[in-house]
């Protein structure tokens, strides 16, 4: 547990370290990003540089930001004129609900399809994995321009855009979710299909169980083995889908910031929104290698 | 021979058989997406061949004009045949997705190949290293790369490559260190063999086995990252036809012009969906070779 | 010991139907037919045993008796009787009420066929569960005593384990365990000590022949004659899907009427086979081993893993022409002993020498030269294998020589081990298991070694395909004079073919000495005790 | 007064309500609602009355003596007065605070002067034509000086810092939306208002929508009552509604124009600028991208300003054939495969930089219509590129572009056209030098007669267009508000052109 963590804090100073470098590296200086398209004198950029103590070496600047991050300062934006802790703040929760609901929606949908069809007949199986095949493979964003143009535009069952109610939500958790639906889908029917072939699923049978009890009792956590490795693309697909859902529905979130932050170089912001995803994945694959010890006892016991 | 070897090649060609051959699992499954990928392949090297319509030619006059006789797939906000951006767009969107993999398979064999034959120390701070790169959301570490290097072709190349070389590295890592221990690479040993020899002659063809499948499936990817960071505005810049450029062109007029979304949108689904289709033969092709 | 037979209660007998009434059973796998028309009847209280090579369809008919053939299959039968039932008839439900209550299926695949991810009391539980066959609240003490019946010690601990933290011996306890916890008329046993060792094997058949003696009939199949020989009332030989011999025990195993039932006999390895082939045909001439400096020797050898030392001092010493065994149970160190005398380890202490020279302390640069002298045979041929290569080019890769001379070497070699050249283009995934420890083996003779190290080399094949690779071991090391390592768990193959034996426990050498001298006068109780648990077949 | 509520959705969330660092012309619309500035301006141009009663300007043009109203407070219940006008100016001289304001509009501002409670002097340094547009900007949004001390968050803004105006900011949700709720004891709107008292409505939300095609659907589908910034594809629809209702209007300050970089080939030569501009069928791309909605601008001045020269308008552009003459004749004349003109071996090729992040109003496509007509007419290969802002800066200081696209949304043209045309003026992007226009400029700046100011903007207009042609207009930059019909009084600011405030929206019945 202590090595995790360890790991868990190195794998944070590198994500930060390497945004960092990232940024040093771009075309342009920070006075640009400051100054943007208003007036630009010599004057106004001398007053910037000092403001923002941008004319000390890039080192001492460096170590100042990691001395700032170990307090928990994320520092200022360069752009939205204030704290970006403060940003985040305000950002998580339109985005923690986009993704859980997401989640949700892709874990229950891949879930049923799964159990439904698993080890079913042809057509069943022939369709579910048709569905799922497509719903990999199509852009979340086109998923989204669908959703938006059916539902939205045409049948007007659901608003448009925004965050406030759940109504505003189905949309683009069914964007971001169905995606993640196909994926688990595919590799939790799988797993059960693998399972109930295994020589164990038949002394089972032998026992007089039926095929659903089987599944429920047996399969099911077998199954789970391979999703949970999944667990990493997960994060990553919430995350980085969670961009372009937000950008396509209006929505506000760390999606929509991290975007916009990033096509304006606000240096800032960008680092703190990669931290924060380090964060959250160190998170997460901490707590599903827990996940999978409870799941699966052979590993570490 | 077993008997049923020699019975195959005749029952194969007998033409009572040929309906039986077209199942609908191999139409979808082997027919409909092995043309698709031709008709693709077409369009990436030729595209003259398949429409004679310069993709860029703008004609103001005729902006938004619905699919019909002079544009089957209708004309783009500023007159432009989408059907001609859609076969064009093709060379785009795919050799993003071919360089992007290519350069992803390239760094992840070499990285996690030496991952895998490296003293612990360094294998585990390869796989720490992997660990931050993929810490980040593919897309997320895009938007980075683009940042740090603007938007452009090559640049969404470099960003997706970078995002997918976690993925092959770990695989080739833990594929190095099966083989490594396996009883063939132990068995080359006694025979007097040096360690470059295994490594060359064993190794690396063995651990290199689930790559075609994993490219196939991987382009597949890519070709899907690539066209939300073109949505994105961060892939070529106007008037290039990119399918996913084209998709975000096609935003603001979803309203007014369905066709401008659909059509690239319908390409773009139907390239993964095939590359996807053909990963998974290869990948049962390869399964049932090795135990 | 020896297990004795009880009594047949030819009154029970009588009395009621046969469990299993089958007759001209037929099952296909989509066009494939696997089982040919099998009849079979199993009384009330009796043991029938099902013998026969790999293949030959003992599963298939087993688990069809239960409706588990599996998917994509197709059984046909001219009558289906279970338990005085007409089983064709049969709905999935009924399936189900009989499975575990009126019969309990012990699968092949001992050691996956509990399930990883759940305890060994959960899986006993289930059948008490499924047919409610105690109340929920007491069943956790059915389950605590059906383990306790089962001969698994500490019940309580146990059931609360899971299948990784069970040895073999165990987890098989645990599944007859579960496979008797409904009370069935009958249990079938599919192979329940293929994966085990000698003395835990024995612990089983006792078992099993305590339930017998409690009036549970029983199915029993096996491919070793002997382990059916000691419980078994009647005998049935299966070939290629068929039935060629049945009768009662006895009578198949001291008077077999058909020859592949004999062939079968004479294939079994054993004191009494020593000397002569397998498989017929004369004996091969062996030159006598002149007295003279060891090949390979080891010195106080230790090699652990992490804390575990896996050898622990052990000391050989292996002549030339000559086969020294090395027998033990699993974890005993054997294969960890042979690795150390290939040079693929390293001991912590001790030494290796090769023809007198040193050889574990060489650097790796320095022993690849002598490598060719010392060849290796595995378990597991498949594994050893690069799966791209064809046999040709597996057997050409220790070879030092020109291009062209190379070919012809790979022929010959082929031949000598009795393959045809056509078998060089091959894959070795098209081969069967023989042919594939054929091909390992000519491999290693390739570079024509002083000594090949074997370890279990024939563990993995069917009785009559052993027969054929022991053969020509011995054939060629006749012809050659190559001194063998040879590693066995089966006392019936050293006794068979070693010169001299070495008994290994625990990482160290409880016993050494001359075959005979050690299997007749054994000193060591653990020599003992293993050699008392060899099956035997009664003397014909 | 009744309770009443409305959403509107705006395209553009503010990076600041803090009217003191305001700098987005988009979310001007914000400003007013919540503060109120020192002056207005009417529909004329001229400067009228609002927290100043009146004023006087000394003969110098160096002394502003401001009379304010003495019944104001501030939503935190302090007094407005002289000390605070001079606590908000001097506010500007804090390093760090505003550097660009007080570099620019504040350039010749001295020191101001608490007269009276109701009476503030402020003394410049030069005389400043534009010191008037200053007091009537977002920038003399009166703030609390209280606030201004105490605000958590100075440079943000935010509901702890207050201003005087008609609503009051409740709650700002990065992202999502800003609310205001009604200040009761309002009464002192600008002279221009529609009614006086406080605000009709009790409350306006205003939601953040950036997609137009969803603003569109949040207003058609009921969700939002009004938005701005209606895409021209969508106009169509909306009109056809029966119940929305569409207005329009006219930005100040410059043309959305190409500004053409004279220091190198090609643009140095005037034949191949003015060829440029020839070769552009302005009205059919302005019809094909904005399907009709955009006025074309003639002059670099917008045509709503008091100082735009009509006289300009259809002086030039849109003939090919002279496109072709002119290039002719610069040397431009071989063509090679691609069908671009070629000279010593160096194909005709001008580049456009833009940052992505201020690219708006579909100018990346109004360039792609441009880049067709220019390559089919005549030859000329015009590359767009649409980059992140440090590259497009790169580009700049490595002069690495020859076109260069702005529009400045200033409400006095002026002061846009200070930091655009003299030799080292800000966003100087031609890299021209004309020392007359810099004359003419500095002219205009130091008098406050504005028919003198007339005649000499309407000099600079003829000499950087048709003189030296280092402009190319394209067209005027223009405000949309569409809403449900039953919304009144919806209006637009008589400075700048943009959407007003929400002081005289009512919910009609
Ligand atoms: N599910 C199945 N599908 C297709 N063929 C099968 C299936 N199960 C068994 N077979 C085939 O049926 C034949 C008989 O198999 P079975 O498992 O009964 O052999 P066995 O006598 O038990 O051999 P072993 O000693 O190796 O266990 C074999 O050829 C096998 O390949
Ligand atoms: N690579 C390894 N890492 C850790 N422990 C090992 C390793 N190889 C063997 N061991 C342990 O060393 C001990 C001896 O193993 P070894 O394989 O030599 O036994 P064996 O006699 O060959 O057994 P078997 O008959 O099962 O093959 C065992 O307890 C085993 O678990
Ligand atoms: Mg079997
Ligand atoms: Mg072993």
């Amino acid at each position: 547990m202590i090595r995790r963590l360890g790991t868990g804090l190195a794998v944070l100073w590198a994500a930060a370290t390497a945004s960092y470098l990232a940024l040093l590296l771009a075309p342009g200086d920070t006075v640009d990003i400051l100054v943007g398209d208003g007036p630009d004198t010599p004057e106004i950029r001398a007053r910037i540089t000092a403001e923002w103590g941008l004319d000390r070496p890039e080192a001492v600047q460096y170590l100042s930001y990691l001395w700032r991050l170990l307090h928990g300062d994320l520092g200022r934006s360069y752009q939205l004129q204030r704290g970006v802790g403060e940003i985040l703040a305000t950002q998580v929760g339109p985005t923690v609900q986009l993704t859980f609901a997401a989640a949700a929606l892709g874990v229950a949908l891949a879930g049923i399809i799964a159990v439904a069809t698993a080890g079913r007949g042809r057509w069943a199986r022939g369709v579910a994995s048709a569905a799922e095949l497509v719903a990999v493979s199509v852009p979340p964003f086109l998923i989204g321009i669908v959703l938006l143009a059916v539902f939205s535009f045409t049948l007007g069952w659901f608003p448009v855009s925004g965050a406030d109610g759940p109504a505003a939500l189905v949309l683009p958790a069914l964007a971001l979710g169905l995606p993640i639906a196909g994926v688990l889908g595919q590799v939790l029917r799988g797993g059960l299909e693998r399972a109930i072939e295994q020589p164990f699923a038949v002394t089972a049978r032998a026992r007089g169980l039926t095929e659903r009890a089987l599944v429920a009792r047996h399969a099911v956590r077998h199954a789970l083995i391979p999703a949970v490795t999944l667990a990493g693309w997960f994060t990553g697909t919430l995350l980085g889908g969670a961009v372009i859902t937000e950008v396509l529905f209006g929505r506000p979130g760390l999606g929509r910031v991290a975007m916009e932050a990033v096509t304006g170089r606000d240096l800032p912001v960008v680092m703190a929104v990669v931290l924060l995803s380090a964060v959250v994945y160190v998170t997460i694959s901490t707590l599903l290698d827990l996940a999978y010890r409870v799941i699966d006892p052979r590993i570490g016991g | 021979m077993h008997p049923s070897a020699q019975a195959g090649p005749l029952r194969r060609f007998a033409p009572a058989s040929l309906p039986r051959l077209l199942t609908p699992a191999v139409l979808f499954g082997l027919v409909a997406p092995a043309a698709f990928l031709v008709l693709l392949a077409l369009a990436v090297v030729a595209p003259g061949l398949l429409t004679g319509v310069d993709p860029l030619a703008a004609d103001p006059l005729n902006a938004l004009a619905p699919p019909g006789g002079s544009h089957w797939f209708g004309a783009d906000h500023l007159g432009r045949d989408v059907l001609s951006r859609v076969v064009h767009g093709a060379r785009h969107s795919i050799s993003i997705g071919v360089a992007a993999t290519g350069l992803a398979v390239t760094g992840g064999v070499l990285l996690g190949l030496a991952a895998g034959l490296s003293p612990k120390w360094l294998d585990e701070t390869l796989a720490r290293a992997f660990d931050v790169l993929s810490t980040l959301p593919e897309l997320l570490l895009a938007l980075l790369v683009v940042a740090v290097t603007g938007p452009g072709t090559g640049n969404v190349i470099l960003a997706i490559a970078l995002a997918q070389i976690p993925n092959y590295a770990r695989v080739i890592r833990a594929q190095t260190f099966v083989v490594r221990r396996s009883g063939f690479v132990e068995q080359a040993r006694t025979f007097g063999r040096s360690g470059l020899a295994i490594t060359a002659g064993h190794v690396l063809p063995n651990v290199l086995g689930p790559i075609p499948v994993l490219a196939t499936i991987g382009l597949g990817t890519a070709v899907i990252a690539s066209s939300g960071l073109s949505f994105l505005g961060m892939g070529p810049q106007p008037p290039a036809a990119e399918w996913g450029a084209m998709l975000s062109e096609a935003r603001g007029y979803l309203r007014v012009a369905w066709w401008q979304a659909l059509f690239p949108g319908i390409a773009i689904t139907l390239t993964v969906v095939c590359l996807t289709v053909a990963g998974r033969r290869l990948q049962r092709r390869f399964e049932g070779r090795t135990p | 010991m020896t297990i004795t037979r009880p009594e047949r209660n030819p009154a029970v007998h009588r009395a009621s139907p046969p469990l299993v009434a089958v007759s001209d059973l037929r099952v296909s796998f989509g066009a494939t037919e696997v089982v040919h028309g099998v009849s079979l009847t199993v009384e009330p209280g009796e043991c029938v045993a099902i013998v026969g090579e790999s293949g030959s369809g003992k599963s298939v008919t087993a688990r069809t008796l239960l409706g588990l053939t599996g998917p994509g299959s197709t059984v046909r039968a001219g009558s289906f009787l279970i338990g005085g039932r007409d089983a064709l008839a049969f709905r999935p439900g009924d399936w189900r009420r009989l499975r575990g209550r009126f019969a309990g299926l012990v699968l092949q695949d001992a050691l996956v066929s509990l399930d990883p991810l759940r305890t060994a009391g959960a899986e006993i539980s289930e059948v008490l569960a499924v047919h409610d066959v105690v109340p929920r609240a007491r069943r956790h003490d059915r389950v605590l005593d059906l383990l306790d019946a089962a001969g698994v010690p500490e019940p309580a601990t146990r059931a609360g384990q899971r299948p990784h933290q069970l040895s073999g011996g165990l987890r098989q306890r645990v599944l007859i365990a579960s496979a008797v916890a409904g009370d069935p008329e009958l249990i079938i046993a599919d192979e329940p000590t293929t994966a085990l060792d000698v003395t835990v094997q024995a612990q089983i058949l006792r078992l099993l022949a305590a339930r017998k003696a409690a009036g549970t009939a029983l199915l029993l199949i096996s491919h070793d004659l002997a382990v059916v020989a000691s419980i078994a009332d009647r005998i049935l030989v299966m070939k290629d899907g068929r039935v060629v011999e049945e009768g009662p025990a006895k009578a198949v195993l001291t008077a077999p009427a058909h020859d592949y039932t004999r062939a079968l006999l004479a294939a079994v390895p054993s004191a009494a086979s020593r000397g002569t082939r397998l498989t017929g045909g004369a004996a091969p001439v062996r030159r006598v081993a002149e007295p003279s400096a060891p090949v390979l020797a080891g010195t106080g050898l230790i090699r652990s893993y992490g804390r575990r030392r896996a050898v622990d001092g052990v000391s050989f010493a292996l002549h030339a022409g000559e086969t020294l065994g090395v027998v033990g149970e699993s974890g005993s160190g054997k294969s960890t002993l042979a690795r150390l005398a290939l040079g693929l380890l390293e001991p912590e202490a001790g030494e290796v020498t090769l023809g007198g020279r040193p050889w574990s302390r060489l650097p790796e640069r320095a022993r690849r030269r002598m490598r060719p002298t010392i060849q290796f045979v595995s378990q597991d041929p498949y594994d050893s294998f690069d799966p791209r290569h064809t046999v040709g080019r597996l057997v050409a890769e220790p070879l030092r020589l020109p291009r062209a001379q190379r070919r012809v070497r790979v022929l010959d070699l082929l031949a000598r081990v009795g393959l045809s050249p056509e078998t060089a283009g091959r894959h070795p995934r098209e081969l069967s298991g023989g042919q594939r420890q054929r091909v390992a083996i000519a491999r290693a003779l390739g570079p024509r070694p002083d000594v090949l190290v074997c370890d279990e080399p024939v563990s993995a094949l069917d009785v009559s395909v052993q027969a054929q690779v022991l053969d020509l071991l011995a054939d060629l090391q006749a012809e050659y004079g190559t001194a063998m390592l040879f590693i066995s768990h089966d006392l019936g193959v050293v006794r068979h073919l070693a010169d001299r034996v070495l008994v290994m426990k625990d990482g160290g050498v409880v016993e050494e000495g001359d075959v005979r001298e050690v299997f007749a006068r054994p000193r060591h109780p653990y020599t003992r005790d293993l050699i008392a648990a060899v099956p035997r077949l009664p003397e014909g | 007064a009744p309770r009443t509520s409305l959403t509107w959705a705006i395209e553009t969330q503010p990076i600041t309500l803090n009217p003191q660092q305001w700098s987005q012309n988009k979310v001007r619309l914000l400003v007013f609602n919540q503060f109120d500035a020192l002056l207005s301006r009417g529909a004329d141009g001229s400067f009228q009355p609002w927290l100043a009663t009146s004023w006087e300007v000394s003969g110098d043009g160096l002394t502003y003596t401001l009379h304010l109203r003495d019944d104001v407070t501030f939503h935190d219940g302090t007094r407005f007065d002289a000390a605070a006008v001079k606590a908000n100016l001097d506010q500007f001289s804090k390093p760090g605070y505003n550097p660009a304001v007080s570099s620019i509009q504040l350039r010749a501002f001295d020191r101001a002067e608490v007269v009276s409670p109701t009476t503030v002097k402020i003394t410049l340094t030069e005389p400043d034509a534009l010191f008037l547009d200053f007091l009537a900007s977002p920038y003399a949004g009166q703030v609390s000086p209280k606030s201004l001390r105490e605000a958590k968050d100075l440079k943000f803004g935010g509901p702890d810092l207050v201003g005087t105006g008609p609503f009051v900011l409740d709650r700002y949700v990065q992202g999502q939306e800003i609310r205001y709720r009604r200040n009761p004891a309002y009464d002192w709107p600008p002279a221009g208002a529609a009614h006086q008292g406080p605000a009709h409505l009790s409350e306006i939300t205003y939601r953040f929508l950036p997609e137009a095609a969803v603003r569109v659907g949040a207003l058609t589908s009921g969700q939002v009552q009004v938005i701005e910034g209606v895409p021209a594809t969508e106009v169509a629809l909306i009109k056809k509604d029966p119940d929305l209702a569409l207005r329009t209007s006219l930005n100040s300050g410059t043309a959305f124009s190409y500004y053409f970089n004279t220091s190198h080939a090609p643009f140095d030569d005037q034949r191949v600028r003015e060829a440029f501009r020839e070769a552009v069928d302005v009205d059919a791309v302005l019809r094909a991208v904005y399907q009709g909605t955009a006025t074309r601008a003639w002059s670099i001045v917008g045509s709503r300003s008091p100082f735009y020269d009509a006289s300009l308008e259809r002086a030039y552009g849109g003939d090919a054939a002279k496109a072709n003459a002119l290039l002719d004749a610069a040397g431009w004349t071989r063509r090679d495969a691609e069908g671009y003109r070629v000279k010593d071996g160096r194909r005709l090729t001008v580049r456009t930089v833009a940052a992505a992040p201020f690219v708006r109003d579909r100018r990346d496509i109004l360039a792609q219509a441009i880049q067709a007509q220019v390559k089919q007419s005549a030859g000329i290969d015009f590359q767009v590129r649409i980059v992140d802002q440090g590259t497009a800066q790169q580009a700049v200081e490595d002069d690495a572009y020859e076109i260069f696209e702005n529009s400045r949304g200033d409400s006095d043209v002026g002061a846009a056209l200070n930091l655009i045309l003299p030799r080292d003026a800000a966003i100087n992007r031609t890299r021209h030098a004309d020392p007359r226009v810099d004359r003419w400029l500095a002219a205009a700046s130091a008098t406050s007669d504005e028919d003198e100011r007339k005649g000499l903007y309407a000099k600079v207009q003829r000499a950087a267009v048709l003189e030296k042609a280092i402009v190319f207009p394209l067209y005027v930059p223009a405000d949309q508000v569409a809403a449900h019909k039953s919304v009144q009084g919806l209006g637009f600011d008589p400075a700048s052109g943009t959407p007003a405030g929400a002081y005289d929206v009512r919910i009609g019945t």
